[in-house]
C-alpha cells in the first residue's frame, strides 16, 4: 500500500479576511458580502457586525450576541440536535387549549437576557411543553422548526463556491437568475464539458451566476467570454466568488450587437477616429488581440494630444490660474473619457480576437432572451464536436429552439430535459422525502455541433447530420 | 343538498360552500336568520342563500360579492376545519381507484381524524355501501359524526371511538376494503384482516416514513396478503402565464460603417408567449400509500 | 363495542363462469377477455385454453401445463419468493466467463419435460449458478426477472376492474387510450365527483375506458350520456368490465354533431320522414324522452308497411314463389334498417331529453381531439356549481383552454396539473424506488361552473367569476 | 485529444466518439492501418480519421456516413464498455458541483468501477489536481489504468487495487473530496475521513437502497461530519412533437331543418401544434447521493 502523507496545510487560506468574500448561512438561508469592519449587515431580519469574525476560520459558527457581535460556537453545529426528542406515537391526547406551554413570554424575555442562546431557549421551551413528548413527530418538526426560526441565530461564515451561490440564489432571489436551479447549473456545466483550457462563450441573465460557475470550473486557465446584450456587461454575481485577481484576466466580454459585424468581418476594433479628438496607439489594439489574423479594419488614427505625464507651465495671473484650472479639468474629463474608450476598445479587440477563428469550445445560455435566436447567433462561434447548452424557464421557447437546430443541421446528440430534485430526511424511524420540493428546475436544450455547422445551409440539408438510419437500426422513439 | 347527492337550489340546513377567491373557500351551514361574515360584508342566509340556485353570485352587505357552491368532498377537503393532518384529493384519489371502491362497496378506516378521505369514500360506495370508521380521540369522533350529520351522510357510516390497534374495526367478514392512516399501521393489520370479507379484498395503508412501510409490509406478507405495491403520487399545479421573452440584437449586418461608431445601447424589442411555471415549491411528499390484497380465507 | 358481524357471502358470485369478462394477469401484464370454452387464446406468447378456469374462483392462480391447459396453482403467489435469496455485497469475485451456470440447456429442456414447473426451474437455475450468491441484489434480481419471463407462467384469473383495465390499457396499449395512466383517471373520477345518482357527460377516444370507469363509479345509478364524434359511438373497453346487463340502461349516446341543432332548439329527435318508408311511431319517442320540455320538432310521420309480424299468403308458381321470397327478403331488410333508424332515433332522442335542460352533474373529456373546442362546446351542458375534467396528453391545448376559461368567464378553481407516480420495492435491507418509472401520465384542467356559464356572455366578462380581491387579500402565486 | 484538453484534430493514438445514431456511439482507438467495422462499412483509420477534423462526417465502405466526435467525459459515460453498473451524467453532474469539485482538487473514490465518474472528475480537477481512485476487482483496475494511459489522463490518477473498507485511500489529509460508491459505504466513513484534508472537505456517499443510506448517514454523524444532505436528481428527456388535434364537428348551427336527416359521417379536420412528449419509461431512480461536509479537524 502506498500510503502518500498529506502535506501540512497552510492555514492563511482558510482565515476570514477583512475586505473577503464571504457567505453567512443560518439554517437553509444564505447571504453572500465582503467582510468590511465596523459595517452594520442586516441577515435574516437581524442586524450585525462581521468583524469579529476576521482571523477566525472558514466554516465557524458563531453566535449573535448583543449587539450584532459575533462570537464563535464552540459547540457543534445545532442543526437535528433538538430532533432526536422522544416522539409520540400520535397526537391523541392532545387537547388545543393554549396552555400546554408552562414557560411565559415574560419567562422567554428573561432567558434571553440572561444572555441564554437560541438553542437552549428552544430546549426550556421543550422541557416546559406539556404536550411536545405526546405530539407526533411531525408536530414535533414543525414545533421546533418554528421555535429555531424564532430563538435561534447561529450564523456560519462560509468560502463562497459555485454550489453555495446557486443555492443562495435559487432560495432567495430566484428571478435574479431566471428561476435556474442549482442542480441544473450543475448539469449544464457538466453536460457543457467546462473545464480548465479550453475557450467558453457565456450569455446570462443571470446575474454573473452562471458566468461565475464557468469561471470557477475553468480555474484561472483558458478564456471565457461573457457575450452581453444591451449597454454593459452585467455580472454583479461573480463578484460574490471572490475569485483571486488573476482569474479576471481569462474574463473577456463582447456586446451581440457587433455579432453581425464580426461575423461579415466589417468589425472595426481599430482605435476609433473621433471627431473631437483620437487618442490612440494602433499598436495596443494588437497587442491586446495577440496572436489572430483578424481583419483590424482601416488602421488605427495618428498621434493625439499627448498622455497624462504631459508637463504643468506656471503662469501668474489668477484669471489664468482659474482659466488654466478649468482647461485642465475639462482636458481631464476629456482625457478619462479617452481612456475608457480606449479599455473598451481593447477589451472588444481582445474578445474579438477570441471569437473571430469561430473555434470556441463550449457555448452556454442562459437567459430571458428568446433562446432559439440567441443560440442561432452564437453557435456560429463553437468549433465542430463541441457542446451547447441552453437553459430556458419555459419549454416552449426550447421546442422552437429544437425544431430549428433539426431543420438547419449542423448538430448531433440534441437534447431537451428537465429534471426533478428531491431532498430526503434521514432519522432513525423517520425516514422520508423532505415533505416540500421545488416544483421545477426549469429546462435544458443540449447537443454537440459538426462540421457542417460551419458550412452552414440555411435551409433544404434537413437532419443532414444524422447519417442515414438503416432499415435493421432500430431508433428510439423519443427522437422526431 | 347532501355529500353523495347535488341539488339545483339551497334549502335551510344545507352546508354550502362560499368561494372568496382562488384558494379561499369557507363551509357555512346555512339557517334561516343566520348570518355569516366575510371579508367582502355578511351574507344573510335567509335573503342571500336561501332558495338560490348553487353556483350563484351572493352580494354581500359591503357590496362585494362571493360564490355559493355545491359541496362536494373535494371542496370540503380544502376548507374543512383541520383536526388533525389531512389526507388530500391527490391520495384520495389514489387510494379510491387501488381500494376499486365503487357504490355498495363496505369499507373500513382508521382513524378518521378530520374526516377528510371519510366523505370521499362516502361518496363513491353511496347509496347502497357502508363506511365504518374508527377514531380513538374522542372529541374528534364525536365532531366528525356530527359532520356526518349536517353533511347528510350519517346513514352510510358508523363512527368508533376506539383503539383500532387493540379493539379493531369492531366488525368482521365485512369489509371489501381497509384503510389505514395510523402511526403503527402494522399493529393493526390482523384487525384489518378479521375486518374483510372472507373471499377477500384490498387494504391500503399510508404513512410517511419508509420505516413504517417496511414494518407494515413485513406483517402484510407474514398475514397472507399479496400483490403488495408501495407508491407516491404527487401532484404539480402549474401556473398559465404570458411572459416576454427578449429579442437579441445582434447589430447591424454588414455595411463598411459597422462597428466604427459605438452603437448606442440596443431597444430589444420582445415577443409574449403562453406558458406555464410550475410553483416554486409544491407538496413533494405526504406519505407512501402501500396497496395489497387479502386472498380469499 | 358493537361488532357487526358479516353475512356469510354467496360464492357464487366469486366463480368463473363461461361467458364472464375476466382478465388474465402474470407479472405485471394484464389481458381482458371473454371466456370461451374450447378456445385457444394467446396471453404473452403462449396459447392457452380457458376451459379448466371455468368453475375455479376469481383470484386463482393457474400454472399453464402442456397443451395450454390451465391448472389452479396450490402454493402461494410465486412473486417474490425467489427474491429473499441471500445477496453478496458486492460483484468482486465474479468473473464473466460464461461457465458459471452448472445446468446446461439440454438439462432445462429435461427438467421441463419432467413437468418441472416455471418457478422451481429458476430455483434450480439459481441453486446451480455458481456466482448468484455473489452477485449484488441489483445482478440477482436482474437475473431472476430474466428468468422469470422465460420460465414461469403462473398465470391469475382476475375479475376485471377499473383499476385493472386502466394498468392494463396504459402498460400494453397506451396509444389506446390517448396515454392516460390509471393514475391520472383516478384524478379524474375523484376531480369530476362521479358518483352514484348523478348525470355525466362523457366525451372520450379512450376505447370507452374512461366511459367504463364513470359507469364503474355511478354503480348503475343515474345517467351517463357518451357525447361521440364521428359515425358510431366507439367503446370497446366498456365491455371489457363485465357490467350487468341493468347498467347499460343507464348509458346514452349523443352524436357531437347535433349539439348546435340541440342548443339552437332546431334538432328534431322525431320519427324521419324517409323517401321510401315512414315507419314510425311518434308516441315512442316521446315515451323514451320522457318528461322533456323538449321541442319535438315537426311531428312524427304517418303509419307504416305494418309490422314485422305481417301474416304470410300462399300462392303456387315458383316464380311466384321467388319472387315472393325476393320482395320479402327486400321488405325484411327494408325492415331492418327502419328497426335501426328507429332504434338510433329513439337513442338520440332519449339522449337529447337527458341534455336539454342544461343540468348535467359532470363533465369528463379525454380525447384526441382539440379540448378546448371540445370543453367549450360541451361545457353549455352543465348545471352550476358543477365539476368538469379535461385530460390532455399534451400541455399546450390545456393552456389554450384555460385561457378561453378566463376570458369567457363562468367557471372558477381552475387549475391546470400533472402528477408524477412512483413504485417503491420495499425488501429488508433493500428498499428503493423502483428504477423505472413512467415519464409523464398526461395533464388535467378541471374546474367548477357558476350560475355564469348559463348567461354566457362571449367576451368583455373577463374573469367576471373572480370576486374582486381586496387590497389586503394575499392571492397565491400560481394564479395569472 | 485528451479527455482533459480539445483538440482539432484526429491524431494517432487517440481515442474518438464514432456517432452511429441517435444514442448509438462507440469508442474507437486510432490506429495508422487500422480498421474498424460498423454497420455502415469500415472506417480506415489512416484515411478516414488521422488528420481529419474532429466533427467531421466519415464515410464508410458500404457508402454510408458517421461522424467522429471528439472525446469527453458525458459522450464516454454513454458509450463505455461496462464491467459494473455505472454512474451516469446526471449524478455525475450533481456530485460533481456538490462535491464543488474544480481545477486542483484532490479527490478520492472508490470503487473505481467502470470509470464513468473517474474521467468526469478528471476533467474538473485537471490541469493541478489528482484523483486517487480504488478498485478491489483485480481486472477492473487494471483496465480502467489503461484506458487513463489511453486518454491520456494518467498523470492526474493513481489507482489502487485494493478493499477501501478495509485498506482505505492509501492517502491521509490531502482529500478535498471523497465519494464512495460501495455496497456498505459505512465501513469506508473511517477511512474517508483520514483520507480528507485537516481544515475540512466534501463527501458523497452514492447508494441504491434507503437501508444503505440510513446507516451511512448514522456513520458519518458518529465520525462527526455534518450538514448531512441526501437527495436524488432525476433527468426527464423530452421528445419533440408534431402532433395533430382533431376539430369536434358540432354540426350546424340552426335552420329549421337541421337535424331533420341523418347528418353523414362528418369529416373532422384537425390543427397541428408543436408539442414534447416524455419518455415511456424513464430512470426514476439510480441511487441516493448522500453528502456530507467533514470539518476542520
Amino acid at each position: 500500500m502506498a500510503a502518500a502523507e498529506g502535506t501540512e496545510e497552510d492555514d492563511a487560506a482558510y482565515i476570514i479576511k477583512e475586505g473577503d468574500c464571504v457567505v453567512l448561512k443560518r439554517g437553509d438561508i444564505f447571504k453572500a458580502l465582503k467582510v468590511q469592519l465596523n459595517k452594520k449587515v442586516m441577515f435574516e431580519k437581524q442586524w450585525l457586525f462581521l468583524d469579529k469574525a476576521v482571523g477566525q476560520l472558514y466554516s465557524t459558527a458563531f453566535e449573535v450576541v448583543s449587539g450584532g457581535h459575533l462570537e464563535p460556537h464552540k459547540a457543534k453545529t445545532t442543526e437535528g440536535s433538538a430532533d432526536t426528542a422522544e416522539a409520540g406515537a400520535d397526537n391523541r391526547n392532545i387537547v388545543d387549549d393554549g396552555k400546554s406551554q408552562k414557560l411565559t413570554r415574560d419567562d422567554i424575555e428573561t432567558l434571553k437576557e440572561q444572555g441564554l442562546k437560541g438553542q437552549d431557549i428552544i430546549q426550556q421551551l421543550i422541557d416546559n411543553s406539556s404536550t411536545f413528548r405526546d405530539k407526533t413527530e411531525f408536530s414535533q418538526q414543525k414545533y421546533i422548526k418554528k421555535k429555531k426560526k424564532k430563538y435561534e441565530s447561529t450564523i456560519t461564515v462560509l468560502k463562497p463556491s459555485c454550489r453555495i451561490l446557486a443555492m443562495m440564489y435559487h432560495g432567495r432571489e430566484p428571478a435574479k437568475v431566471c428561476h435556474l436551479r442549482h442542480d441544473t447549473l450543475a448539469q449544464m456545466l457538466t453536460l457543457g464539458n467546462i473545464h480548465a483550457g479550453s475557450k467558453v462563450l457565456v450569455f446570462e441573465t443571470c446575474s454573473g451566476l452562471v458566468l461565475g460557475a464557468v469561471m470557477e470550473r475553468m480555474g484561472g486557465y483558458g478564456s471565457v467570454v461573457q457575450m452581453y446584450p444591451g449597454g454593459e456587461a452585467v455580472r454583479a454575481g461573480v463578484e460574490s466568488f471572490g475569485f483571486p485577481p488573476h482569474f479576471h484576466d481569462t474574463l473577456h466580454e463582447f456586446p451581440i450587437c457587433h455579432v453581425n459585424a464580426l461575423l461579415a468581418g466589417t468589425l472595426n476594433t481599430a482605435p476609433a477616429k473621433e471627431p473631437e479628438a483620437d487618442a490612440n496607439d494602433p499598436s495596443k489594439a494588437g497587442e491586446e488581440a495577440g496572436q489572430t489574423d483578424e481583419d483590424m479594419g482601416g488602421g488605427g488614427g495618428g498621434g493625439g494630444e499627448g498622455g497624462p505625464e504631459e508637463p504643468k507651465m506656471e503662469t501668474s495671473t489668477a484669471a489664468q490660474d482659474k482659466q488654466r484650472e478649468w482647461d485642465k479639468l475639462k482636458e481631464n474629463r476629456l482625457q478619462e473619457k479617452k481612456v475608457k474608450m480606449e479599455e473598451k476598445r481593447k477589451k472588444l479587440a481582445s474578445a474579438a480576437a477570441l471569437l473571430e477563428g469561430k473555434n470556441a469550445d463550449g457555448l452556454i445560455i442562459a437567459s430571458r432572451f428568446h433562446p432559439s435566436l440567441v443560440l442561432l447567433g452564437l453557435i456560429k462561434f463553437l468549433a465542430p464536436s463541441r457542446p451547447f447548452v441552453v437553459y430556458s424557464q419555459y419549454i416552449e421557447p426550447l421546442i422552437e429552439c429544437y425544431t430549428k437546430l433539426k431543420d438547419q443541421g449542423g448538430t448531433v446528440n440534441l437534447q431537451l430535459t428537465d429534471s426533478w430534485l428531491r431532498h430526503y430526511q434521514v432519522l432513525p424511524n423517520r425516514t422520508h422525502p423532505v415533505l416540500q420540493m421545488s416544483g421545477g428546475g426549469g429546462y435544458l436544450l443540449t447537443g454537440t455541433t459538426t462540421v457542417n455547422m460551419r458550412n452552414f445551409k440555411a435551409a433544404g440539408a434537413q437532419q443532414a447530420d444524422e447519417p442515414p438510419a438503416p432499415k435493421k437500426l432500430k431508433l428510439s422513439g423519443s427522437e422526431g | 343538498m347532501s355529500f353523495v347527492e347535488y341539488s339545483e337550489r339551497i334549502r335551510e340546513g344545507d352546508v354550502v360552500i362560499i368561494y372568496l377567491g382562488h384558494e379561499s373557500m369557507m363551509p357555512v351551514k346555512v339557517q334561516a336568520g343566520g348570518k355569516t361574515q366575510t371579508r367582502y360584508g355578511a351574507i344573510r342566509h335567509s335573503t342571500d342563500l336561501i332558495g338560490q340556485s348553487f353556483g350563484s353570485k351572493v352580494t354581500c352587505s359591503k357590496g362585494g360579492w362571493v360564490l355559493v357552491l355545491h359541496p362536494t368532498p373535494e371542496l370540503w377537503t380544502v376548507s374543512l376545519p383541520h383536526r388533525t393532518q389531512i389526507l388530500y384529493t391527490t391520495d384520495i384519489a389514489t387510494i379510491t381507484m387501488m381500494l376499486e371502491l365503487k357504490p355498495g362497496s363496505v369499507v373500513c378506516e382508521s382513524g378518521t381524524g378530520s374526516g377528510s378521505l371519510s366523505h370521499a369514500i362516502l361518496r363513491t360506495i353511496a347509496p347502497t355501501g357502508h363506511l365504518h370508521t374508527v377514531e380513538f380521540h374522542q372529541q374528534r369522533a364525536e365532531k366528525v359524526e356530527q359532520e356526518f350529520q349536517e353533511h347528510r351522510v350519517d346513514h352510510l357510516v358508523t363512527v368508533r371511538n376506539q383503539d383500532v390497534c387493540r379493539e379493531g374495526f369492531g366488525v368482521a367478514g365485512v369489509a371489501d376494503a381497509v384503510f389505514l392512516d395510523i402511526p403503527s399501521p402494522w399493529e393493526a393489520v390482523g384487525h384489518a384482516h378479521t375486518a374483510m370479507k372472507r373471499h377477500g379484498g384490498r387494504l391500503c395503508s399510508f404513512s410517511p416514513c419508509i420505516e413504517q412501510v417496511q414494518r407494515t409490509c413485513e406483517a402484510l406478507t407474514e398475514r397472507g396478503f399479496h400483490d403488495l405495491s408501495t407508491l407516491e403520487v404527487a401532484l404539480r399545479v402549474h401556473g398559465v402565464r404570458s411572459v416576454g421573452l427578449s429579442l437579441p440584437d445582434f447589430g447591424p449586418d454588414a455595411g463598411p460603417d459597422a462597428g466604427e461608431t459605438p452603437a448606442p445601447a440596443p431597444v430589444h424589442t420582445s415577443v409574449a408567449i403562453k406558458t406555464t411555471i410550475p410553483p416554486r415549491e409544491m407538496t413533494g411528499h405526504t406519505g407512501y400509500l402501500t396497496f395489497a390484497t387479502k386472498p380469499r380465507t
